[in-house]
């Protein structure tokens, strides 16, 4: 049993870390008071980038392609999400409407740019394996006993990135007073104005650093799992994001579980015939499993939403 | 600031929309005149680049087509809308809707008419369900319907194909959908001879609408709907029973895409499918109640401009424009919907010119007649 | 203009499925089948000949009478077409379509509709032999299989692998997962990921954009060192196994499936009068199914072994099964 | 005499409206400077201003007697000016140190360090006397003491001038009382305070001198001392106003409301109403005096359905109505103006004609089988505008949210009112509200009483429960601790009561 868990557990945090990403960036944006659907938008631009980018260096035959291809990802998502930002910080946009908008254009705009790019394909080229991020098992970390066989081993870079991005954003958040600030912002913005911070520059912060993590999660989905960009390559795991944020109460580590926990149950389907008593389900019931899971464990533990007050709501400095 | 109705600033995003539509298509080189001549034959059949060629009704009749499934779904989310939730799970309310529908066709004699309707009525309760379950658990533990909704998403991709295939009888020739429905449950085409799937379903669009408007409008349920909507608190303090409206209101939001799942299957499909992916009609719904604003003729306005941009797709491409362009056509319009306060003040500000232009005329007889 | 008078030249309209045209599958090999012949033939396209996407399945018969009467040959691929082209042949008896991976249209019903099946049992025979071989060569008792969901179709692929796997060594094993989707890439690379960690040295896939997941693990693991392979599907699938400096490939071979092959003749056949409706079948005999030629991964002995078994089909001394259990 | 601000013909337009016109603000130092006007005077506006909120169309701001332009709050705090908000602005869920250091905060290695800044809180709290702890979350605390952590918030940041918006609205008269004493302090600590509000009273009690603003326009400053309330009020409202409500001797017929040992819990499971009875009859104002947060909330929730109530009896014309739901024991005879009017009292989206028929629109006339009637829905809308005198800008179809607070809270009464209940329970029905609109509605409210209607006023404010009740019952710590008659006692054995040092229950009837 044990050792089928060693098994799945690299491959559910492989799932894990594109959604703890996104969910990330949600939360950088619902603390500062605007809510983000956009993240699966966001994260197609990011994987569409990213790609490009490792196409663009693999041709040159230039190193560290995957690396900048994190960082152009992150960058395009924060440039990307500026469209959500400007209808939500400025011009008073209902978010989710915007965010809708955003969505869509991710779409077309990457496919219709993938046209221009690859000779009117609706898709990228093929990178090489080589240039893809690779499991390896950390050293003397992966001697630990039990935890280094489910963390350390057979691990992307990638994921290793998330944890970090995931104390960063805990540390950020709560012990610095950038930190404090934002939360300020998406708890009530005119307390902050009142106090003298610009709520407008901090969530254009926020947005960004959102936007920027969504696009890495989208780079990350597709350095890990797929050798090129198509319409399908996010196929609608922003919003299994925005999920695991709200599973994940707003929380840097709420968002690091309900992230492997989906993770975890999306493995479980398929380890499901090698489990005694599980073999005889339909196959169906294992994709179902996660979904109907994250119900019953929102149900157990409803009651305390941790919510931003003012997300969604839109900040007019005149307001009282 | 003037009041601007939501249809104007509709308008203004449409024309904006398909401005920018046309830049695009400037910009990849194409020929902007297949854009508009790809429009043009979507909505009448009418090639304006080829006036010879005969004009039939099939590419009116696709038009209309597509809006059905997607002004069901756009009702859908208006309706939750406006009692304050957001109903994200149409995908789900879908495929439950389309099966329960194929179940009932398949499983069930009844003669026709009757069948269909009670075909429609399985859907619908089906969809009503699916809505269910965020609906309680939103009104009664306070959980974030978002994100029940989309694992409801997915839940009902995988349930209805368990069910399907356990329950249903497939087509041994694919063994990827069932066998045709029975001929008394399907939703014929309306004009048998034009090779378009446009079928009675649209009947259930219209009576959707007008039923989406009378409960909003017109009766004290929707009165308390949109109460709850506006301030769950004040209603609650007024006696209403917020609770039930919640969980009501998703019922009914469900039901709309229930029916959208079952026209589906009875009009369009005439067998059960077996899904491995969204079809997005759920999405499409939440662009059409948004820039619908959530009420019934603009729910329909926007159904049939939405309609347009999907069955324009295939003429699009036809006419060598790219089929993305729609898509940014729409994201642009969506967009300008969400960002309807600069809409507006632009819309003064011409306005603003046009009165002070007024005055000064008034003003400058005033002074001939001094 | 339906009925081709003497100076038009010939006209074809290809509608995808919802894999769209880029799906590095079926669609794009059929679409390249056509468009070799319409390239040959010195047409232009987007002109003479173009493709149109199909997003959902409510589009395939509003993208397919888009093109009807106003070209010669209408090519769609996958068996979800089938009521849609039935639709469309209804309202236009005289448009000639070519459906590919359908049997089941009345032939004498639909006279203009020619319905291309394949044989994909046989070719997976073939994978199977190679598979095994490859396992045996290299100490290994296991396989696997990994599918996007069960179909009828679906299930060809799987019994011929089978046959083809336990031809070689009735005592393998093979490994086999659902994974329930045709476009994520997560769930077919963990897939992989879990059959490989159980032991397979071989997967096949049969699972369209799921599958390149499984491709890319065979590739990363190959980069990382590791010795495990994969097998294609519908198309030659080498160059998205691509590891080290981008020359070599995790892609053992592949299970070709010559839709290319299918529209180029149809097409060529309309263009010259010969084009009939009915069903045909392409089977590893003819051509229509089979491995690339060039396999640069598989070793002699192993090629030998697949060549053995493809003579044998040939010559009808072994029969491959539409369906098969192991007893 | 030096002043701390000047505030020089100062003019403010917004879009249609011009809510501050050329008005002229002379603070001197070291004092508190009252600043007096009915609702939509302008004082919030010209605030706003003082503080960097906005941006005033014309005029001169001049500080310490330098001319300076306060772009923004950053401005006005690096120039001393601090300012409690009308609407406080505090973060729930944030700790009360949190709140105070926000945007300021003492960084060690770039964390925020919260040891020393809860220090340096503790610190000041001592210093003026107001005892709050530093790490207490601000949703866990009353709102007096929010108040007091507004006022930290501009001490930390060493502000000297220091703006109070309504400051005592919210506040028990104790915590007026305190809060009084906490100015005149910091004025003895050398802070000059600027105070906005409609209370004579405290004005007379706090203040030095008192500017009046009506209609956007100024007035006149006068110096309190010599100024009787009499005279600003006329300066405030432009007439003669009588502070004292007429009304007759009560009649006071049979029970229409007896509470019978209620108990309900909080939102934190302890036991915030004990015990509780209490008897209402017809013909009678009986006020429920009580520091806010000692059950009030509570206890109204618990008679009219929002919250369960643990065990005991509320009968309403001898039915009991404590397991009935919110709707049917509005139905049974229970009219009811809540405490909070945006959030409970109207749907601020819907039309004022809308909000009218809240209770009403699912009963003939105003709809047949489910369906709406919108024409009897107009009449009706119509004849209580006239009624009661409520004004907006388009009459029955101005949404709520456009409308002022004043008139806001007339439509509420009006609504009420008309629904002809035998119990009217009214909860703190003149909060915010000026003078002339407080005036308007103690009337009403005696009206209603003459009438033949049991009322239950529950207010924080003295005055009113003074003024209107006939009976008076104090609440302490969740349970009756007084019960007397208007006319046979005072202030000062009220407060007593109020504050748990005195139990007199004796006017049981
Ligand atoms: N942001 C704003 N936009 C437009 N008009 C405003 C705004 N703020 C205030 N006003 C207008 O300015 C006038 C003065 O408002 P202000 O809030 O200063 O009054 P006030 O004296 O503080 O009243 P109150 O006693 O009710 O607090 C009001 O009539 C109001 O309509
Ligand atoms: N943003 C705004 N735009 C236009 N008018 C406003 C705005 N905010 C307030 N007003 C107007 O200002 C006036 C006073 O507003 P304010 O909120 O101060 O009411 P109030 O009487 O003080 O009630 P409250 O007790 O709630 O403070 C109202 O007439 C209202 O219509
Ligand atoms: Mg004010
Ligand atoms: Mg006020």
């Amino acid at each position: 049993m044990m050792e089928l868990i060693y098994q799945m557990f690299p491959l559910a945090l492989m799932m894990a870390t594109p959604l703890i990403l996104g969910a990330l960036g949600g939360l950088f944006s619902e603390r500062a008071g605007i809510v983000n659907i956009a993240i699966d938008g966001t994260m197609q631009v990011g994987a569409f980038l990213a790609m490009v980018c490792v196409l663009i260096f693999e041709a040159n035959g230039w190193p560290y392609a995957k690396w900048v291809a994190l960082l152009v990802a992150f960058i395009g998502g924060a440039i990307f999400i500026s469209i959500h930002a400007i209808a939500s910080i400025h011009f008073k946009a209902d978010q989710t409407v915007s965010g809708t908008a955003v969505n869509v254009l991710a779409g077309g705009l990457t496919i219709y740019l993938c046209q221009i790019m690859y000779n009117g394909a609706r898709s990228t080229d093929t990178i090489s394996a080589a240039q893809g991020f690779a499991k390896f098992n950390i050293p003397f970390l992966s001697d630990i006993p039990v935890i280094g066989r489910l963390l350390f081993t057979n691990v992307y870079a990638t994921t290793l990135l998330a944890f970090a991005l995931i104390v960063v954003s805990w540390f950020v958040i709560y012990k610095t007073p950038f930190g404090l600030r934002l939360r300020s912002c998406g708890e009530y913005p005119q307390a902050s104005a009142s106090m003298g911070i610009d709520v407008v520059k901090m969530r254009w912060i926020a947005e960004l650093i959102s936007g920027g993590l969504s696009g890495l999660a989208g780079a990350v989905l597709v350095l890990t799992t797929a050798t090129f960009y198509y319409s399908g390559t996010v196929h609608g795991l922003g919003f299994v994001a925005v999920a695991t944020l709200i599973f994940g109460q707003w929380s840097p580590w709420g968002v690091l579980g309900a992230g492997v926990f989906f993770g975890f149950a999306q493995v479980l389907g398929l380890y499901s015939s090698s489990i005694p008593l599980l073999e005889n389900l339909p196959s169906e019931f294992f994709s179902m499993f996660p979904y109907v899971i994250t119900i019953v464990a929102l149900v157990l533990f409803s009651g305390r939403s941790m919510a931003p007050k003012a997300s969604g709501e839109i900040y007019d400095a005149g307001k009282r | 600031m003037k009041k601007h109705s939501q249809l104007k600033i509709s308008l203004v995003a449409v024309g904006v929309g398909f401005l920018f539509a046309f830049l695009v298509v400037i910009v990849a080189g194409r020929n902007p005149l297949n854009l508009l001549a790809a429009i043009i034959k979507s909505i009448s059949g009418f090639n304006i680049l080829r006036p010879n060629e005969p004009v039939t009704l099939v590419n009116t009749l696709n038009w209309l087509k597509y809006a059905v499934p997607i002004t069901l779904t756009g009702l859908s989310v208006g309706f939750a809308y406006r009692t304050g939730l957001f109903n994200i799970g149409g995908e789900g309310q879908i495929l439950v809707g389309g099966t329960a529908a194929a179940a009932v066709g398949l499983l069930v004699d009844l003669p026709p008419i009757i069948h269909p309707i009670v075909c429609l009525v399985a859907g619908a309760l089906a969809g009503a369900v699916w809505g269910m379950v965020p609906g309680i658990l939103k009104a009664y533990r306070k959980i974030n319907e978002v994100v029940i909704c989309i694992m409801m998403n997915y839940i009902g991709l995988y349930a209805t194909s368990w069910f399907t295939r356990a329950c249903l009888p497939i087509d041994p020739a694919t063994n990827a959908r069932t066998i045709d429905l029975k001929e008394t449950a399907v939703l014929g085409k309306v004009f048998e001879n034009v090779p378009s799937l446009f079928n009675w379903g649209f009947l259930v669009a219209i009576i959707g609408i007008v039923v989406f408007w009378f409960i909003m409008e017109k009766t004290t349920f929707g009165y308390s709907l949109r109460a709850t909507g506006f301030n769950m608190e004040g209603a609650r303090f007024a006696g209403m029973k917020v609770e039930k409206n919640v969980a009501l209101s998703m019922m009914i939001s469900g039901a709309f895409c229930g029916l959208a799942g079952a026209v589906l299957i009875l009009g369009e499909f005439g067998y059960g499918r077996i899904q491995t992916s969204f079809d997005n009609f759920g999405f499409d719904g939440i662009s059409v109640a948004l820039v619908g604003g959530s009420n019934a003729i603009g729910i329909l306005l926007s159904g049939l401009l939405f309609g347009l941009l999907k069955s324009a797709s295939s003429n699009l491409q036809m006419m060598n424009i790219p089929k993305e362009v729609s898509e940014l056509a729409q994201a642009v319009i969506i967009y300008l919907i969400a960002i309807q306060y600069v809409v507006i003040l632009l819309l003064d500000k011409f306005h603003g010119k046009k009165d002070k232009k007024l005055i000064s005329e008034n003003t400058e007889k005033g002074d001939d007649q001094l | 203009s339906g009925t081709t008078d003497d100076t038009a030249s010939v006209t074809y309209g290809f509608v995808t499925d919802t894999g769209g045209i880029n799906d590095r599958s079926f669609n794009q090999t059929s679409w390249e089948g056509l468009k070799r012949y319409c390239e040959e033939a010195g047409l232009v396209e987007n002109q003479d000949y173009s493709y149109v996407i199909s997003e959902k399945e409510s589009d395939y018969v509003p993208n397919l009478t888009g093109f009807a009467g106003q070209r010669d040959l209408i090519v769609a691929a996958g068996y979800l077409f089938e009521g849609a082209i039935a639709e469309t042949a209804d309202q236009y008896p005289e448009q000639k379509m070519l459906i590919i991976d359908v049997e089941s249209l009345d032939v004498d019903k639909y006279t203009n509709v020619q319905q291309a099946v394949f044989n994909e049992h046989e070719g997976s025979y073939l994978v199977g032999v190679a598979a095994a071989k490859m396992a045996e060569k290299a100490g290994k008792d296991t396989v696997g299989f990994i599918i996007g969901m069960e179909s009828e179709t679906m299930n060809k692929f799987w019994a011929g692998y089978q046959q083809g796997v336990y031809s070689v060594n009735p005592n393998m094993t093979i490994l086999y997962d659902n994974v329930n989707d045709f476009s994520s890439q997560e769930k077919g690379k963990a897939a992989a990921s879990k059959q490989y960690d159980a032991g397979a040295y071989v997967i096949y896939h049969a699972a369209g954009g799921s599958g390149m997941g499984a491709i890319s693990e065979a590739a990363a693991r190959r980069e990382a060192g590791e010795d495990v392979w994969v097998i294609g599907v519908d198309t030659d699938q080498y160059e998205y196994g691509k590891y080290g400096d981008g020359t070599q490939s995790a892609v053992l071979t592949s299970m070709l499936k010559r839709v290319d092959t299918a529209a180029y003749n149809a097409a060529k056949a309309v263009a010259e009068g010969t084009f009939e409706g009915g069903i045909v079948r392409y089977s590893l005999a003819d051509g229509g199914v089979g491995i690339p030629d060039e396999n640069p991964n598989m070793p002699d002995d192993v090629r030998e072994a697949v060549d053995e078994a493809y003579n044998a089909i040939k010559d009808g001394t072994v029969t491959v099964s539409e369906t098969y259990v192991k007893e | 005499m030096t002043y701390a601000i000047e505030m020089l013909n100062i003019t403010k337009d917004f879009p249609g409206i011009r809510a501050n016109d050329n008005v002229t603000l002379r603070v001197k130092e070291n004092t508190v400077h009252a600043l007096l006007g009915e609702n939509g005077a302008g004082k919030s506006t010209i605030m706003s201003i003082l503080f960097g909120l906005y941006q005033p169309t014309s005029g001169i701001i001049k500080v310490r007697g330098k001319e300076v332009t306060i772009s923004n709050p950053n401005v006005a705090n690096d120039l001393g000016i601090g300012m409690v908000h009308q609407h406080f602005k505090l973060v729930d869920c944030f700790t009360v140190t949190e709140n105070i250091i926000l945007g300021k905060e003492p960084t060690k290695n770039g964390i925020v360090d919260i040891k020393s800044a809860v220090k340096k809180v503790k610190e000041l709290s001592e210093l003026y006397g107001l005892n709050v702890d530093p790490n207490a979350k601000i949703r866990d605390i009353t709102v007096g003491m929010q108040q007091r952590v507004e006022i930290l918030k501009m001490l930390y940041r060493n502000a000297d001038i220091l703006i109070f918006d309504e400051p005592t609205a919210v506040l028990t008269p104790q915590e007026i009382h305190e809060l009084m004493h906490i100015m005149r302090n910091l004025v003895k600590e050398g802070k000059t305070i600027l105070l906005i509000t409609h209370k004579l009273k405290e004005i007379k009690e706090a203040a030095d001198e008192c500017t009046v603003l009506r209609k956007g326009k100024y007035i006149g400053t006068v110096d309190v001392k010599t100024t009787s309330e009499q005279e600003m009020a006329t300066m405030m409202v432009g007439r003669d106003v009588s502070f004292t409500v007429e009304k007759s001797e009560a009649q006071p017929k049979e029970n229409i409301l007896e509470i019978k040992d209620l108990n309900v819990k909080d939102s934190k499971g302890l036991y915030a109403v004990k015990n509780f009875s209490l008897n209402v009859h017809a013909g009678e104002i009986l006020g429920l005096a009580g520091i806010d947060g000692n059950g009030q909330t509570e206890l109204v929730y618990a008679l009219t359905g929002l919250c369960k109530a643990e065990s005991g009896q509320v009968l309403l014309k001898g039915k009991d109505i404590l397991k009935l739901p919110i709707k049917k024991r509005l139905d049974s005879g229970m009219a009811h103006v809540p405490e909070d009017r945006h959030k409970h009292g109207l749907i601020l989206d819907f039309t004022l004609k809308e909000n009218f028929v809240i209770h009403c629109y699912n009963k003939p006339p105003f709809s047949k089988h489910g369906i709406l009637q919108p024409k009897v829905i107009d009449e009706y809308a119509d004849k209580l505008i006239e009624q009661f005198d409520v004004r907006s800008g388009q009459g029955k179809d101005t949404p709520a949210r456009s409308m002022s607070g004043g008139n806001q809270q007339k439509a509420i009464i009006a609504r009420e009112i008309d629904r002809s209940c035998d119990l009217l329970l009214v909860v703190q029905p003149t909060r915010g509200l000026d003078v002339g609109a407080i005036e308007y509605i103690h009337k009403r409210i005696v009206e209603e009483r003459d009438k033949g209607r049991a009322i239950l006023l529950v207010s924080f404010e003295l005055d009113e429960i003074m003024n209107l009740s006939d009976r008076i019952a104090v609440i302490h710590d969740g349970e009756l601790n007084g019960l007397v008659y208007r006319k046979d006692t005072d202030e000062n054995e009220l407060g007593l009561m109020m504050a748990g040092s005195i139990k007199k229950v004796e006017a049981v009837i």
